[in-house]
């Protein structure tokens, strides 16, 4: 892991952040949000978190942001272009990050560097969900289940 | 040469602070939804970046939270989108400006 | 071998169990489906039991009991388990047969119904359970496996919902059976206290064995009387006999299969397993719990048919005989012919069986009559029904030498005329065994002979479907005689685990004799007393009968059931209903004073608090109310509505607290 | 003799990289990835090129022609004459369409096409890119294709491109369930994600005789053809090229692309079709290994190729064979057929292995798909199902 590469992924990933949070078509935005996700996933494999990349990039580009399309296409009524921005939110978000970085920047216990580490195998990975981690897998699973169930009813055509 | 802790804490901060921005400056209801998800991916970093760096890296935990926190976020992401859907049906909009009425 | 179906002989009432989940979760279309599905399911606990029989034929007093636990409380183990004895395997043999038998005959009778699935689904349901009381092994297991036979049996009887007379019928047993159960299971509590245990056998430690019984004591015959009690319910023994005539309201086979085979045979059955409770310390094999067995099956077989001859119903005149055969097994069973009672147990459950299913295929060809009055002549209409009725009839009459139930009563009256303490039972149950004999004949020969009457018109024989089992279960009765004969009473030594062998001079015995005799007088007076029923005779008119025509005010006695339903209504329910009143009036005037009382008080009270509440503190509480309206006011203004506005105001307070603590820090 | 020809490619990427003994550690990282990505890029576009020839020739022959045979010996540089037509072919972008979007759409395809074609072992040592989690980076970067497809159908601002994608979209994530689901029992069975522990875990012969291929297992045989047809599927061919049904909706989501853009889309359709190939070769075929013992000694590579190529002539002859299906036929096809036997097959896994993996949990695992079968079969009484069609026009 070099600093070369962290600070490519940093920049890519928070340009296409941006991107997605200010872009003026619609479309694009969703399509700069999952860059942006790639990008995350990019920094979680240089954590040594390959298997959570590989989860996020699954989830996110080929469901949640295939939704997110989806969802443009069918409200396009009004999608057209977005037109202008609440500046008094712009104001909040940057305030917060300028706390979030004057604090981060002032912490200083933040500044170590990673203990050597084990490479995390997708069979340990595994092994903790099936033992240690089973009821909340449970949960899980009975939440994505809910949440099927819940998105279906919310959209049915109501019959008339 | 790596990069410290503090990077990725201040890239996690950047991220989420982009997620507020999209959340709170943009009228389109979809917009909110990609901030909200950008904010938890930040969340997701931090997870990922502390358990990393842990004294202790050797037990899962920042993974695993990070891996039901996806998931969760994922079921949200489907739930607000059909939330959309429908509210777009009812209202004929998805500007949340227009949307401040309980009762439909 | 053995081993094998031990392990494995809870299968045995699971496979009937699982075919009933299934077929009741079939759609209602799916008629053959879940026949063939119950079909299979039957077939296949015939097929364990067939398995679970060859153990104990190859090994004499075969006995294996398999138990686990099922729960622990403390330092007590809850144990449940399956045993495997001849009694067992003969049972359930027995059952599955009959039952295979009934199944394949409810296809053809319920063919028209409408609810036909959910038929099947309870008719395996019911076997399943009766399996299960077969081969349970602690007292607790079969007492689960007999409310289940229960429940089966109230859902069947009950089957035709939409008929006011089957729900209460269907009430009326389940009520009637649990004022027994009642009995059996404070007398199951009581056995736990005394034993700790309620494994019949578990390598000397059961509570059937010699170290269980030696911890009883004196309790055991009260013990026993209060399982006993649990019998007579089920085996509608007098005085909890009144229900099993009105259960005929269920559809024929249900009637064949729960009231006349198996299920009021578990009492019985209950009897006999637990015999060592009733036989402890024994003088000369008589204890006083026995001795009250005997005279209760004495007075239930002469009391059920003297009734049955005045019946007019040819399922009700059915179920008085089973009613009367029942009480003459709990006589056998009380005089210590445990073995003579069983075989007349399976040698009944056939040949009942057969009279029943023989009467729904002649209902079903008189569409849907039951009154033998408005029948006759149908043996022309019906020749194979006809046939395997009358061998069923021959047989339940006790026609000796080629009729199983011939040689059954023959044995059970001659350990009848063995009993010390008195005679008096054995001449009583000559005047059963001729009484059978007379309302058999009487009913013979109003369906089949002499000629057609009111409802036979196009009347025609059933389909295959119902007369193949017809012809099974004759051939059963007739073929079962091979193994009851004296000259070689192989199902008698089986029972008893004693080794046989043939001998053909006990073939001739005095109680054959006996019971010949008994039987031509009980048809001969039948033939001549009815020979012109039916018809008119002299002044007599058609419709009434010989014996009404001659004794008019008994035979009313007996049709009215000797007035014991109309005499529990007087007493027992009756005093319920006192009872209730009692409680109501309780209620409404003297508990509902003391509450009115009580409510005046807090009345008065109000009254006092009130006037202090206005005049003190609601003036504070209103300039109060002004004060916080124009708060809200202020309030809903932030409230616009705007989700973004919310969402910048936490974060700004999150900004806010993360400063506070970084500047804290 | 055998090894050293075998680990031939291995050991010429091992002499070309010695050449740069010494440099920092990231310049052999990157040399070495390189020298993958130039070989993936050599192989399978060459393969693309061959077979897309293959093709033809060989659906001519099942329809009595004799396909092209006018360019080069038996029509063989046909290929080349196509790229040369494709290239000089005008770049038509709509007027109202998208055009960041437009341009990015095939590229994207592309670019993932081939990535999944990294983590694919094609012989023994030679996987181009070695990942803890191969099969889920298979999955994942696979699943950017649905993005891909709906950006191009919606940049190209055209309703038929719109409605092709829509397909496509509809159909991908219906059989991207089963594809993956029947993934799930040789993942289990093996304990790891990893394509080379797969292809490892499958080598040795029953009884000398028979290789330990997960095929020939009930639940592999039944995952295998479930994830054939899902791979069918997902590259959109025939049976299943409802998204770019000529007769419906003109090119589905090509309709308007031209030129170069359209060749990269139909290579990238091809090169997905190797993939999923290759996959399927990779986790239930056995990988590389030999299917007799005695032909151990030819190369690993040479029998992953005639595997792949095996399937391959499968898919050319399934398009000459049948026809296309209905879209709604197929969404009632995944939800209720291939996904319920899906899950029958990770069932039948666990059991085959909780009895034992020997011939008691052969006959075990038959048994229970062969019962979710029947089941199946019966509830879903497809003489119905996929009866005449009940046409409602301006309803």
């Amino acid at each position: 892991m070099s600093n070369a590469a962290f600070v490519i992924i940093a920049i890519f990933t928070l340009a296409a952040a941006l991107a997605a949070a200010t872009l003026r078509k619609l479309m694009h935005a969703a399509l700069s949000f999952a860059v942006a996700l790639v990008g995350l996933a990019a920094l979680f494999f240089l954590l040594g978190a390959e298997f959570v990349g590989l989860a996020l990039v699954f989830i996110y580009i080929g469901a949640v942001a295939v939704l997110i399309v989806f969802t443009i296409l069918l409200t396009r009524r009004d999608v057209g272009k977005d037109r202008g921005f609440n500046w008094a939110g712009v104001l909040i978000a940057l305030a917060v990050f300028c706390g979030l970085t004057w604090s981060i920047l002032k912490t200083q216990s933040l500044s170590i560097v990673a203990p050597h580490i084990r490479a995390l195998t997708v069979k340990r990975i595994g092994e903790a969900l099936m033992t240690g981690y089973v009821w909340p897998l449970q949960c899980v699973g009975l939440l994505l289940t809910a949440a099927l169930i819940g998105a279906l009813i919310l959209v049915m055509e109501e019959k008339r | 040469m790596t990069p410290t802790l503090q990077a990725f804490v201040l890239v996690s901060g950047a991220l989420f602070s982009i997620g507020l921005l999209a959340a709170l400056s943009r009228r389109h209801a979809i917009f909110i939804l990609i901030g909200i998800e950008l904010m938890l991916a930040a969340a997701n970093l931090n997870f990922i970046a502390f358990w990393h760096f842990a004294p202790q890296p050797h037990q899962p935990t920042g993974v695993m939270f990070a891996i039901f926190s996806i998931a969760i976020s994922a079921a949200e992401a489907a739930i607000g989108l059909a939330m959309v859907i429908a509210v777009y049906r009812h209202y004929h909009t998805t500007n949340v400006d227009q949307l401040d009425q309980l009762k439909g | 071998m053995s081993a094998w179906i031990l392990d494995r002989l809870w299968l045995i009432p699971a496979v009937p169990f699982a075919a009933s989940l299934i077929v009741l979760s079939l759609p209602n279309a799916w008629r053959r489906r879940a026949a063939a599905l119950a079909a299979t399911g039957q077939v296949a606990a015939l097929a364990l039991s067939v398995v679970a029989f060859l153990p104990t034929v190859q090994t004499h007093g075969f006995r294996a009991a398999q138990n686990f636990t099922w729960f622990t409380f403390g330092d007590n183990a809850l144990q449940l388990g399956f045993v495997l004895d001849p009694l067992a395997a003969a049972m359930l043999l027995m059952i599955s047969l009959v039952g295979l038998c009934i199944f394949v005959f409810s296809i053809g009778y319920m063919a028209d119904d409408k609810n036909f699935v959910r038929f099947f689904a309870y008719l395996s349901f019911f076997s399943g359970a009766m399996l299960g009381v077969v081969i349970a092994n602690s007292l607790l297991l079969l007492f689960i496996f007999w409310e289940l036979v229960g429940l089966a049996s109230y859902l069947l009887i009950g089957f035709w919902i939409e008929r006011p007379s089957a729900s209460a019928a269907a009430k009326k047993a389940f009520i009637t059976t649990r004022i027994g159960d009642m009995g059996f299971f404070l007398g199951m509590l009581w056995l736990y206290n005394r034993s700790g245990t309620l494994l019949f056998y578990d390598g000397g430690k059961g509570c059937l064995e010699s170290a269980g019984l030696a911890m009883l004591g004196a309790s055991a015959t009260f013990i026993a009387l209060l399982i006993f009690f649990g019998a007579v319910g089920k085996s509608g023994q007098f005085p909890l006999h009144v229900w099993l005539p009105d259960a005929m309201e269920g559809p024929t086979p249900v009637s064949a299969l729960i009231h006349a085979a198996t299920m009021v045979a578990a009492g019985v059955f209950l009897v006999a397993r637990v015999y060592p409770l009733f036989s402890l310390g024994a003088i000369n094999g008589v204890t006083s719990s026995l001795t009250v067995v005997v005279w209760i099956g004495v007075t239930t077989a002469l009391m059920a048919a003297l009734i049955a001859i005045a019946q007019a119903d040819i399922k009700r005149i059915l179920a008085y005989s089973t009613v009367s055969q029942l009480g003459l097994m709990m006589v056998s069973l009380g005089v210590g012919g445990v073995a003579a009672g069983i075989m007349h147990l399976i040698a009944h459950g056939f040949f009942k069986a057969l009279l029943f299913l023989g009467s729904g295929s002649v209902i079903h060809g008189c569409h849907g009559e039951q009154d033998i009055r408005k029948m006759g002549g149908l043996r022309r209409f019906m020749p194979v029904t006809f046939v395997t009725y009358a061998i069923g009839m021959m047989a339940l009459s006790g026609v000796p030498l080629f009729f199983s139930g011939g040689w059954t009563k023959e044995e059970i009256l001659h350990a009848v005329g063995h009993w010390p303490p008195s005679h008096a039972p054995y001449y009583l149950m000559f005047a059963g065994v001729v009484l059978t004999a007379l309302y058999m004949t009487r009913q013979i020969i109003y369906v089949f002979f002499g000629d057609p009457r009111a409802s036979v018109d196009h009347s025609h024989e059933s389909p295959r479907v119902m007369t193949r089992p017809l012809i099974a279960l004759a051939l059963g009765a007739i073929l079962l005689s091979v193994v009851l004969t004296p000259a070689w009473p192989w199902l008698h030594e089986y029972l008893t685990g004693e080794p046989v062998h043939f001998e053909i001079g006990r073939l001739i015995q005095p109680a054959l004799f006996v019971s010949l005799v008994l039987v031509s007088a009980g048809i001969g007076v039948g033939l001549w007393m009815y020979r012109k029923a039916g018809v008119q005779a002299g002044d007599r008119p058609a419709q009434i009968d010989p014996l009404e025509y001659a004794q008019p005010a008994l035979f009313r006695f007996l049709a009215n059931k000797m007035w014991i339903d109309e005499l529990y209504y007087r007493t027992v329910i009756a005093f319920s209903w006192m009872a209730a009143r009692l409680s109501d009036w309780l209620d409404r005037y003297f508990w509902d004073g003391l509450v009115r009382g009580f409510g005046a008080i807090g009345q008065v009270f109000a009254m006092f608090t009130t006037g202090v509440d206005e005049r003190g503190i609601n003036a504070g509480v209103d300039e109060t109310t002004v004060g916080a309206r124009g708060l809200g006011r202020l309030m809903s203004a932030a409230h616009s509505g705007q989700i973004q506005i919310y969402l910048g105001v936490v974060a700004i307070g999150m900004l806010a607290l993360l400063l506070l603590y970084a500047w804290l820090v | 003799m055998s090894k050293s020809i075998d680990q031939v490619f291995v050991n010429a990427k091992q002499w070309l990289l010695s050449w740069l003994a010494g440099s920092p550690d990231w310049v052999i990282q990157v040399a070495s990835i390189l020298i993958n990505v130039f070989m993936l890029l050599a192989v399978f576009l060459t393969l693309f090129a061959l077979i897309s020839v293959l093709e033809r020739k060989i659906l001519a022959r099942m329809q009595n022609r004799y396909g092209p045979n006018r360019v080069g010996p038996f029509g063989l540089f046909q290929p080349i004459a196509d790229g040369i037509k494709m290239l000089i072919k005008e770049d038509i972008v709509p007027a109202r369409a998208d055009k960041i979007v437009h341009f990015l759409a095939p590229v994207l395809i592309a670019a993932v096409a081939i990535l999944t074609l990294a983590v694919i072992p094609y012989g023994r040592n030679m996987t181009p890119f070695t990942i803890d989690g191969g099969i889920l980076f298979f999955f994942a970067v696979g699943s950017a294709t649905e993005l891909a497809v709906f950006m191009a159908g919606w940049a190209s601002n055209n309703k038929f491109s719109m409605l092709g994608a829509m397909r496509a979209i509809a159909q991908m994530f219906s059989y991207e369930l089963p594809l993956i689901i029947t993934v799930l029992p040789v993942v289990m069975v093996v304990g790891s994600l990893m394509p080379d522990r797969i292809v490892s875990a499958q080598a040795g012969y029953t009884f000398g005789l028979v290789p330990r291929w997960f095929v020939f297992t009930p639940w592999g045989g039944v995952a295998f053809i479930l994830f054939f047809v899902s791979g069918l599927v997902e590259s959109n061919r025939t049976p299943f090229d409802v998204p770019e049904g000529e007769s419906e909706i003109v090119a589905g989501h090509m309709t308007e692309y031209s030129g170069f853009k359209y060749a990269t889309f139909f290579m990238a359709e091809y090169i997905g079709m190797f993939a999923v190939s290759g996959l399927s070769a990779t986790l239930f075929l056995g990988g590389w290994h030999a299917p007799v013992r005695v032909l151990e000694i030819v190369p690993s590579y040479v029998w992953f190729f005639l595997k792949l190529s095996g399937l391959l002539f499968v898919y050319i002859w399934i398009r000459g064979t049948l026809p296309r299906t209905r879209i709604d036929q197929m969404m009632n096809f995944a939800w209720k057929f291939m996904l319920p036997m899906a899950f029958t097959c990770v069932i039948a896994a666990a059991v085959w292995h909780y009895a034992g993996r020997g011939l008691r949990g052969w006959l075990w695992s038959l048994f229970v798909i062969v019962m979710v079968y029947s089941a199946l079969s019966i509830l879903l009484d497809t003489r119905r199902k996929f009866g005449p069609r009940v046409y409602r026009f301006a309803e």
